[in-house]
């Protein structure tokens, strides 16, 4: 019977991807390219894979949803600019495609005699770093060196969106809050769903030692819930030349750095924890990455500065 | 042994109603993003949050996963987010458009 | 006591599913936008808070039962201003 | 079959449905919808291989679960500066036609003013 729930799930999945790709408006790509989100964190969940699940729901869909949303009104009259390729054309794209995802599935078909797996080795070694959940282990012990480039590309990704605004507006803030003309019901509402939100999302950087969760998921439902302020004009955007701003971008990388450096002191080198207080250095550092990882993302979906930046 | 036979029949009867709440998301889904008028559109997050917990929270229990109390959490906190960014987006410019949709 | 108790889960989540299908029912045979929204944010929230019922005793805890009320709570609130946000939008 | 067979097969179906959006959408922003999701059932592959190496215990190989969860997150830092590009062009471009040929020069204009 789960196989036949697995199956209605997969098809669904496949047929809203399919509708996403043809729908005629941009708008309603978008808003199924948010359902699919959705589902998709089901489809983790039947996985085994709630970390990612979680990931999926607050990532995959929501944020990149709003971020594509906003950007899809904008683009507004630009709708049909530029035609589909001709017939033949898309004939041959797609029996590319076809050929691509006929490779694929063959190689799905076709597994491993031994299904290769670290989860042996991730497990034996997770009691050195106190933590009960192995994703995280993974993400902040075993790869610390992976997740800590990540939070540098992020920083990266952010100037980069950054150096698009117009010279004028550099310094200023990005303008976010002409996106929802804002109403009392909306002002309401981001005023009672952060408070939960913000607890949530506490809840979900402590629980991340142990159980699926962490700082990647805690950090985007912050900023979520900034997004939603700032959306419904209860908090202005702040100017991107603000020193505090900036100080809570780089406190989350700038902490594991200094943790990691430390390692050389106190532990066997770069990004070693020490065995008695790894469990209290890694929680630290998410805590710090949470923070950072929340204004980063809102301000990776806020966009470039628009507004001149007042003196 | 007959511990064992009623927790079987208890997955399988979870896990139909799992299917059945997933088919009437997607005949829902089907109708809201057929429609010619904006406003069901913004509806989606709606529907498939409100199914999509339910489906996940019937399936979790019947296949006895990890609890997943969380993701439902995290999927009714961001499908309200979503709900609001599609009411954003359907009304901030589109207003001509949803105008010519309706009518 | 556990045959009393899976009946009361078959009978929850039944009723739940039934509103969900009520639910979609109303969906596609309302004739406009008011009457849609009404439909998918009333039978869907009492289903959800049925189903919610119906796997309380699964939860294994009063944590995580509180959890799963929580869960329905959040969805009534959000289901309830993004029914005004949307029905405003149109009006 | 298998479930994880099954999720592979969706993986796979998805894989080839955002290469066709990436390759016929004539619009930028519908390009970086179809990217994302090319992009999605890459990861929804790796799920599957991290259901297979199931092992200790565990239900999936933590190691591809964590290569998922980075690659979400950053895969989000590309759309963001993605779409940042596409409107920053369309601003400056001001409603001129994007078709696939025109992209190279409006981005080349772009850039000198």
């Amino acid at each position: 019977m789960a196989l036949v729930f697995d199956i209605g799930i997969v098809s669904l999945l496949i047929a809203i991807g399919a509708w996403m790709i043809m729908a005629r408006d941009t708008l309603v790509a978008v808003i199924i390219f948010v359902v699919y989100g959705l589902l998709m964190s089901i489809a983790w969940v039947r996985l085994s894979a709630v970390d990612v699940a979680l990931t999926e729901a607050a990532i995959g869909s929501g944020i990149t949803g709003m971020l594509l949303l906003s950007a899809a009104a904008r683009l507004r009259q630009t709708e049909g600019a530029g035609a589909r390729p001709s017939f033949p054309v898309c004939i041959a794209a797609g029996s590319l495609c076809a050929l691509i995802s006929a490779g694929l599935a063959g190689v799905v078909l076709l597994p491993a005699d031994v299904a290769p797996t670290l989860a042996p080795l991730a497990v034996a070694n997770l009691s050195d770093t106190g933590l009960e959940n192995p994703v995280a282990g993974v993400l902040f012990a075993y790869r610390a060196l992976d997740t800590l480039l990540e939070k540098v590309v992020l920083l990266l990704a952010l100037l980069g969106v950054w150096s698009l605004g117009s010279d004028r507006a550099w310094g200023g803030a990005p303008a976010l809050g002409a996106y929802v003309p804002p109403n009392d019901i909306l002002v309401f509402f981001a005023q009672v769903l952060p408070p939960i939100g913000i607890v949530f999302a506490a809840y979900m950087t402590w629980t991340g030692a142990s159980h699926p969760g962490g700082a990647f998921q805690g950090g985007t439902v912050l900023a979520v819930m900034w997004l939603l302020v700032m959306m419904a004009g209860v908090a202005r955007a702040p100017p991107i030349s603000s020193t505090k701003v900036r100080w809570l971008l780089v406190a989350g990388p700038a902490l594991f750095l200094a943790v990691g450096f430390l390692g050389f002191v106190i532990a066997a080198g770069f990004l070693a924890y020490p065995v008695d207080y790894a469990k209290a250095l890694i929680v630290l550092i998410e805590v710090a990455l949470a923070l950072s990882i929340g204004v980063t993302l809102a301000l990776l979906a806020a966009g470039p500065p628009e507004r001149t930046p007042q003196p | 042994m007959q511990h064992s036979e009623w927790s079987m029949m208890m997955s399988s009867f979870l896990l139909v109603s799992a299917i059945l709440v997933l088919a009437s998301i997607a005949i829902g889904l089907v109708r809201i993003l057929y429609s010619r008028q904006a406003a069901d559109c913004m509806m989606a997050a709606q529907l498939v949050g409100t199914g999509g917990i339910a489906v996940l929270l019937l399936v979790a229990v019947a296949t006895e996963t990890a609890p997943t109390g969380d993701v439902a959490l995290m999927l009714a906190l961001l499908a309200a987010f979503a709900s609001v960014a599609f009411v954003g987006g359907m009304r901030g410019t589109g207003s001509k458009a949803a105008e010519g949709a309706d009518k | 006591m556990s045959s009393l108790l899976h009946a009361f889960t078959i009978l929850a989540v039944s009723a739940g599913v039934v509103f969900f299908i009520a639910g979609t029912v109303g969906l596609v045979r309302f004739p406009d936008v008011p009457t849609r929204l009404h439909a998918l944010t009333k039978a869907d929230n009492v289903g959800l808070g049925l189903v919610v019922l119906g796997l309380l005793p699964y939860t294994g805890g009063l944590l995580g039962a509180s959890k799963l009320v929580s869960v329905w709570l959040l969805t009534l609130l959000s289901g309830a201003i993004v029914t005004q946000l949307i029905a405003r939008a149109v009006r | 079959m298998s479930s994880a067979t099954l999720f592979g097969f969706c993986s796979a179906a998805i894989v080839g449905l955002g290469l066709f959006g990436l390759i016929v959408s004539p619009h930028p922003l519908r390009r970086i919808l179809a990217f994302n999701l090319l992009g999605s059932g890459v990861f929804l592959f790796f799920g599957v291989v991290a259901r297979r190496g199931a092992a200790a215990g565990l239900g999936a190989d933590p190691v591809p679960q964590a290569l998922v969860i980075t690659g979400i997150v950053v895969a989000f830092s590309a759309t963001a500066l993605a779409v940042a590009l596409v409107l920053r062009l369309f601003a400056l471009t001001d409603e001129a036609a994007p078709t696939s040929e025109a992209d190279p020069q409006a981005g080349a204009e772009g850039g000198h003013s």
